[in-house]
């Protein structure tokens, strides 16, 4: 198909669309409403399912009751409306149904502004709802990536009924690049064996995320994670740039990454020996794809649009073999490449040790300019 | 179970337990009135023929395992948002039966939005509401169908409506929607209003076969554990504490429905 | 002369709450206060079948659907209508 | 080779249109490219601004800090994106609205009063076209022709009837920047 | 004072009425009701706000809204009510305003079980509502602990102006155990300067999470982030047992920590060299002591209610200086001190390899029992 | 400001803007009626003396910086939750007036449930409820307040009340509910509504001020930027669309307040 | 002969929005096209003084609080009274 | 010294007060003490149990997989615990609703018609303090007049009239655990 000049957020709404999606649920936020509104147009000029909720508490649980029917459904938001959607995550999860959420960060805590941010990691990542479950995430940095990564984000739901959550900004959200769309997929007429379609000459079903019983809850856990560990054995993604023979690594996910980019040719261009690692499934995280870089590299930079939430991810892979630095910004600033092209040179010119505390000095440099 | 013979003549069975009642003892309180709820729509969907297109909701509440009971498909959702799992089902299943069944605190309390918006967008779904007055499942807080002046864990000196607000009807308050078909308010504390509470709701279910759009039932039921009752004390304090505050009766009858005879 | 009727209860469901009991017009049943349920009650049971008419009330407000109703007719094929 | 493009003015003024304009073309040119708009109804009675990146290999950031050239249609804009523009790059003026003189001198300036030539065009909100023909007739990384087509398969349905006149506006702003030779260009 | 028999959750309740607490809203949910019960009693007699609220989501946001007024607030909750406070609380910690939550865990995920769990490790000490902030994560043991860091929370909510979580579970909320209950103390009249009581004689004031320009909401980040800093320097707490001479060092918290103590015990009258440490404060984070005792320590054994949440903080301290093992009992199960033991005297037979995985260890050796 | 003095004579000024109001350009769209609720707003501030004893609860809506207008003390509350901010406010300072100020979505859509339960309880304070008819901060998408037919971005052809359901009727539904005192819907598109929306105003503050329990004025007001209407074109909209679907009037006027001039 | 009145708008508010121009009964206002508010648009003004009768509806109306309403009168200690 | 201690029966045999009981008396004692309960409304109609653990140590768990003694009230409590009471253990047991016998030997077995002796007290209630008083026969952790104070000291106000009753129920089974003696004891 021809390359046409997209806008990340409706990208992933057609893209989705192309995909099989059957229902969108959703509600209105920035800078995420443009997918909403673009689903509003599409998805009844083709007979299927659009519902502007009267919340994202109520979106989400549309998901989940639509999912329960074995069909492909999604919702997005941002910030406030997905941590509103904390309770029904963990539903789902505990259900085993799958379903897909597209996350278009914004600068928080709070209601906080509308610029592109990355300070929701933890919270998708390391499971924002309560109780024992992990989320597949993965990191979009090109609108081609976003439409990309929301098809995948489907297939791997169904695969490992789970949900799998699209983790953006606000700047891929927003921002326009020329992309490919997938072909139209056909719609699945038959219903997955476990969903409830009303028990038509068949023992009838039941979906529930409740076991009284510690032991059987134990049980479930335990099937949840047995799934996480085959996630975590097959689904692992990254890119990487210009690694083979890097002697300092940048490690970056989704537009943060991409910034790093233009700094890492930079560097080059220097003659500074760096790449860049680009996770682009944030859960499961590429763990040894950066522990094997230690034999090689002499020193990490992680750099974030945060206080340092994926840097744990990487210190607990790096583990202190070898100096990590971090370098974050928050509240919805988007570093310019020549803030980390500084960061590089630093390094390049003075290693820090492993065992110091990549926040500490991070922190006081912050310190000078904010 | 075959017909028993009395000895010197035949007898026939006018009546049994519903076969869409899955034969299992429930974890209700002996007495409890979610009991008799339950064998209304379990009879309601054999007459109708819709146990196979059905899907339940169940909520959380004391109802919570109501799926244990009905041999029909069913989901559990989060507290209050039944009515929005209902939606996703019913939108993608638009000829299959769908209903929750709800208690007070779940519906009137936490999940008023979504019920609210549920009806007002006229989601042809139909709803069960278990109004008890009190949280059965949490020990016997105040809910939003607490009566001035009732005693609760909560509100240990009687509802005081100054500090705690006072009851909301949600049978009035919904049937003000333009998107609700079928509007009514029953009681289950004795065989009269037992009677009438089945017809109400074979009334929701002919008004979501028809397509009409949502319906409510709104049922008094008992919570005798939780009041401190006897079973039959709770039928009576039904009647005089509760239908004072709650009168009942259909607050909405669709056209289409008029003089149909259930 | 009255209809002439007859219940069972399912003792795995009877909880003995007794409402069968309380709004039986003729107070014709009881709970069988020497027998036990497998669930630790005591159930209920037609303590005088003479007055029993059949008229369902007892079924009508058991909670558990714990009980089935007959009622005196020529012998002929079933038919198990429902309540109400 | 990659160019950075920066365009900034008053909501209303065709900013984020006039980028989507270069970043078709830059598409059809087979050029990588992107389009980066300062959004949100929030933004709303703000100032509006887009960046567009051209470039031969993959585009890294789609934001930064100097870009090789600005288009500016009013006064803030002037202030905010003047000392930010690489030393030797463009620097594009709504002269009608900048209400001030260019300062720098080590930047190639073309100062055209966009607005009434737009106005003599027919619309004041052709402006934005006039000043896009002003810069490629300065940094020559797309061809007027090559953004006339774009104009012409890119433009939504209900605008069609507006291409020409925007086709106009181009070529009068490229004309008026071949005149307007600014003197920072001869050092 | 004398000691009473006392159940966890009222000892909470009758402990944050002393600690002066002036407001409580909440909403029924077991097994943390008790405490609502007691509230309701309670705070009517002394004159103070009860207000029972129709939801989690309204109950945080009255605190968040009493809270503004400088008054000492607090609701408390479990699992999905918690889930439903995630946006509340991102915005508490964005406007800055102190207040305590009570969360006592239950088994999930979803509605899961009313069993004692330690699953919610994550989504409260790694922020489970969207944007940057951290909150102070206290972890009682015992009912007298749980009393004492109610009032604790109170105490460092005001003095830093964040939010001060209480994390315990149903086995600590339902159980009795003498204790010890602290004098009652005067109410404040004087509010905070910040505080929102009407502008009588002075400017008004706002108070707010909204920051629309990026670079105010990095200023807001940092002041968070410093105020951060401060709180992991002076308040982090733990308790040390039988460490002096301890090879093997087993850390768990809250109930978890305390069945350890009982396998602790036993293992060292088998003669095992063995000791625990027991994080009170789980943000911040006791990483200085645990990797301090990496000098000491032959290897480490993580003991909680979950799938490894803690694990991580842990390993994040000891950076595979030393091996890590790790047992954990899932969705309402309490471990019984003879699984732990067991679990020691593996660990004294024979060490596992630093750079070994002990999810996986631990995963296989799950697999044979559930 | 001085008085202005014309050639021949002395004029003197009859009218104002409130001191309440602070000195600053606001960031609404031009000719938006939300500047008009906020003028009347200020004007009843300052006429009952209450500036100093007066505590705002801003919304999430593009009345979200309402509290940078206000010379009060003013908060921020989270979408739709303001009524629960303020209900958590004027407990701990039951002597201060404290109201909030509302758009439709904020407070028909996600805040359903606590408008409805800060009524039910009777909160004492002052709810202003601007229902424009669509989303206005994000772009102008459908609201629970859009009229059938409406177009929004997402009701691209007109809200289609089978798919989308129907309006929701604030003001008529917290009327009907006992923890209610004053209660009335006014509108915004000519000078006589706006007089009238002003008595509104103040009669709802004088509830509060006396203590008589919850009080809510629904406020018709214009989005032109959305509705792609010139301002004065989006007065004659609210004429012509909304109020055939919103009546006007007062639905709930305590006895105490009954005959009060103001 | 109607009363004498004049208004003054405060072009640090107004953003021309035409509503007291438009609901001006005396048809005594407009827009001063030659001129730019700070914020760039065009403010309203009284183009006809002699028409203006100081009834208020322009402040009224205002979205902005940017009008300010004067009446002819005999000297003496001003009163502000304020709207309605 | 620790002794663990398991109550269980069916809801409403006052299970969750006698192990209350022993805790209050525990404390006066000044020993340490913990009370552990099934719980939540959930369980409602289900069975219920109770585990005290009475130490002069800072107890760690407040649970144990094998008591030291345990009081079964009802027939499923039987078949729980009785594979579970530490061998040399004490087994109380309520012969009223076991419905049947004891298979083990290597634990103290008490045995009492504990339902017919309280119904004899003058309430089928008092079961549960029949069988605390037999337990403290055989396992002299606590006095009988250490509990007799604790029920004096403790008893919530509205029950106090029940206070005396419940002592003779203490007693009563006291005494008949002494006469019924156990061989298991012997060995
Ligand atoms: C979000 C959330 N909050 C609270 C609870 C705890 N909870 C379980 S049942 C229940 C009350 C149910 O009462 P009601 O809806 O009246 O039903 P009933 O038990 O009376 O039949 C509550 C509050 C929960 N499970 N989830
Ligand atoms: C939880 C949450 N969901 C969504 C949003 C995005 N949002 C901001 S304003 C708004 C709509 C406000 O519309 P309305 O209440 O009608 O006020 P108006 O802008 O029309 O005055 C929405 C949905 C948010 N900030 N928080
Ligand atoms: S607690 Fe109340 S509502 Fe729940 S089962 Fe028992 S009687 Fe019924
Ligand atoms: S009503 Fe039903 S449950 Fe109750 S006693 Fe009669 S038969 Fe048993
Ligand atoms: S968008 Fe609509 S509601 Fe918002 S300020 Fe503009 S006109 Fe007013
Ligand atoms: S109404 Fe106000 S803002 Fe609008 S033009 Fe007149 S003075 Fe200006």
């Amino acid at each position: 198909m021809a390359r046409e000049l997209l806008k990340g957020n409706e990208a992933m709404a057609e893209a989705a669309i192309r995909a099989g999606v059957e229902a969108y649920f959703g509600y209105p936020i920035t800078p995420q409403t443009e997918l909403l509104e673009y689903m509003a147009r599409r998805m009844p000029e083709l007979g299927r399912v659009f519902v502007q909720a009267e919340s994202e508490i109520a979106a989400i649980n549309m998901v989940y009751g639509a999912a329960c029917t074995g069909a492909r459904v999604m919702t997005s938001s941002s910030g406030p409306g997905i941590s509103l959607m904390m309770e029904g995550l963990s539903y789902i999860a505990g259900t085993e149904v799958p379903c897909v959420i597209i996350d278009v960060m914004r600068g928080g805590p709070g209601l906080g502004n509308i610029a592109p941010s990355q300070g929701d990691y933890n919270q998708i990542v390391r499971g924002g709802g309560h109780g024992d479950y992990r989320v597949i995430t993965l990191a979009p940095a090109t609108v081609q990536e976003a439409i990309d990564l929301t098809v995948l984000a489907f297939d791997l739901a169904e695969k490992y009924r789970t949900i799998a959550v699209v983790l953006t900004d606000g700047s891929i959200g927003q921002m326009m690049e020329p992309a490919e769309l997938p072909p139209m997929r056909e719609i699945p007429r038959a219903r997955p064996e476990w969903a409830v379609t009303g028990a038509q000459g068949r023992p009838r079903r039941v979906l529930s995320s409740i076991y009284l019983d510690p032991y059987e809850e134990e049980k479930t856990n335990k099937r949840l994670l047995e799934r996480w560990r085959q996630i975590q054995a097959n689904e692992v993604r990254y890119r990487e740039y210009y690694l083979d023979d890097a002697e300092l690594v940048v490690v970056g996910f989704g537009i943060a990454g991409r910034v790093a980019l233009s700094a890492v040719r930079a560097a080059r261009a220097e003659g500074i020996r760096v790449g860049l690692l680009r996770p682009i499934t944030l859960s499961p995280f590429p763990y040894a794809a950066i522990e094997a870089l230690c034999r090689q590299a002499q020193a990490f930079l992680v750099v974030e649009m945060n206080a340092g939430q994926m840097l744990d991810d990487v210190m607990l892979a790096v583990a202190r073999r070898v100096p990590v630095a971090f370098y974050g910004r928050m509240g919805g600033v988007v570093p310019f490449p020549e803030e980390i092209l500084e960061e590089i040179r630093r390094l390049a010119r003075h290693l820090p040790r492993p065992e110091e505390d990549p926040r500490e000095a991070w922190f006081q440099r912050l310190s000078l300019v904010v | 179970m075959a017909t028993v013979t009395a000895p010197e003549m035949t007898y026939e069975k006018v009546y049994e337990r519903p076969r869409v009642l899955i034969e299992v003892h429930t974890h209700y309180c002996p007495g409890c009135t979610h009991g008799v709820a339950h064998r209304l729509i379990a009879e309601v969907l054999e007459e109708m023929g819709l146990r196979e297109r059905t899907i339940g909701v169940a909520s959380v509440g004391c109802s919570v395992f109501a799926y244990n009971y009905f041999d029909v498909d069913f989901v559990e959702a989060p507290h209050g948002r039944a009515p929005a799992m209902a939606t996703g089902i019913k939108r993608m299943l638009p000829d299959r039966i769908v209903f929750t069944y709800q208690g007070d605190g779940d519906l009137a309390s936490i999940g008023m939005g979504e019920i609210i918006h549920t009806a007002a967008r006229g989601e042809n779904i139909t709803v069960i509401f278990i109004n008890n007055a009190n949280y059965g499942m949490t020990g016997g807080q105040m809910a939003p169908t607490t009566v001035p002046g009732q005693r609760t864990t909560t509100t240990p000196n009687g509802r005081d409506v100054r500090r705690s607000g006072f009851p909301i009807r949600m049978a009035e308050m919904l049937a003000n929607l333009e998107g609700s078909s079928y509007v009514a308010r029953r009681s289950l504390h004795d065989p009269k209003n037992i009677r009438l509470a089945k017809k109400a709701i074979r009334m929701a279910f002919e008004a979501q076969v028809r397509g009409l759009g949502f319906s409510f039932v709104e049922l008094l039921s008992t919570c005798p554990t939780n009041w401190g009752l006897s079973p039959i004390e709770a039928m009576h304090w039904v009647e005089e504490m509760m239908i004072p505050v709650f009168p009942l009766g259909e607050f909405k009858v669709p056209p289409e429905l008029k003089g149909l005879r259930v | 002369m009255a209809v002439k009727g007859w219940i069972t209860v399912d003792e795995r469901f009877c909880k003995g709450c007794e409402l069968c009991v309380h709004f039986c017009p003729q107070k014709a049943l009881g709970l069988a206060w020497d027998r036990w349920t497998p669930k630790g009650y005591h159930p209920a049971h037609l303590v005088d079948p003479e007055r029993c008419t059949g008229c369902e009330v007892c079924a009508v407000v058991c909670p558990e659907g714990a009980i089935t109703v007959y009622r005196q007719a020529p012998v002929r094929a079933q038919r198990v209508p429902s309540l109400v | 080779m990659q160019v950075e493009i920066v365009i900034a003015g008053f909501g209303g003024q065709g900013i984020l249109f006039a980028g989507q304009v270069l970043a078709y073309a830059a598409m059809d040119a087979g050029k990588n490219v992107t389009w980066f708009p300062s959004y949100g109804p929030e933004m709303r009675g703000g100032t509006a601004n887009c960046t567009v990146i051209i470039s031969d290999e993959e585009i890294g950031s789609p934001l930064v800090r100097y870009p090789r050239a600005a288009i500016v249609m009013n006064r803030p804009s002037l202030d905010k994106y003047e000392p930010l523009v690489q030393p030797g790059g463009v620097l594009v003026v709504n002269a009608s609205m900048a209400g001030r003189e260019v300062e720098r001198t080590d930047v190639e300036v073309v100062a055209l009063p966009a607005s009434e030539m737009a106005e003599a065009l027919g619309d004041r909100r052709l402006a934005n076209m006039v000043l896009v023909g002003a810069l490629l007739a300065r940094l020559p990384v797309l061809t007027l022709e090559q953004v006339e087509r774009a104009l012409q398969e890119h433009m939504p349905g209900r605008h069609r009837h507006l291409i020409e006149q925007n086709i106009q506006a181009l070529r009068e702003g490229a004309r008026a920047a071949q005149r307007a030779f600014s003197p920072a260009t001869l050092s």
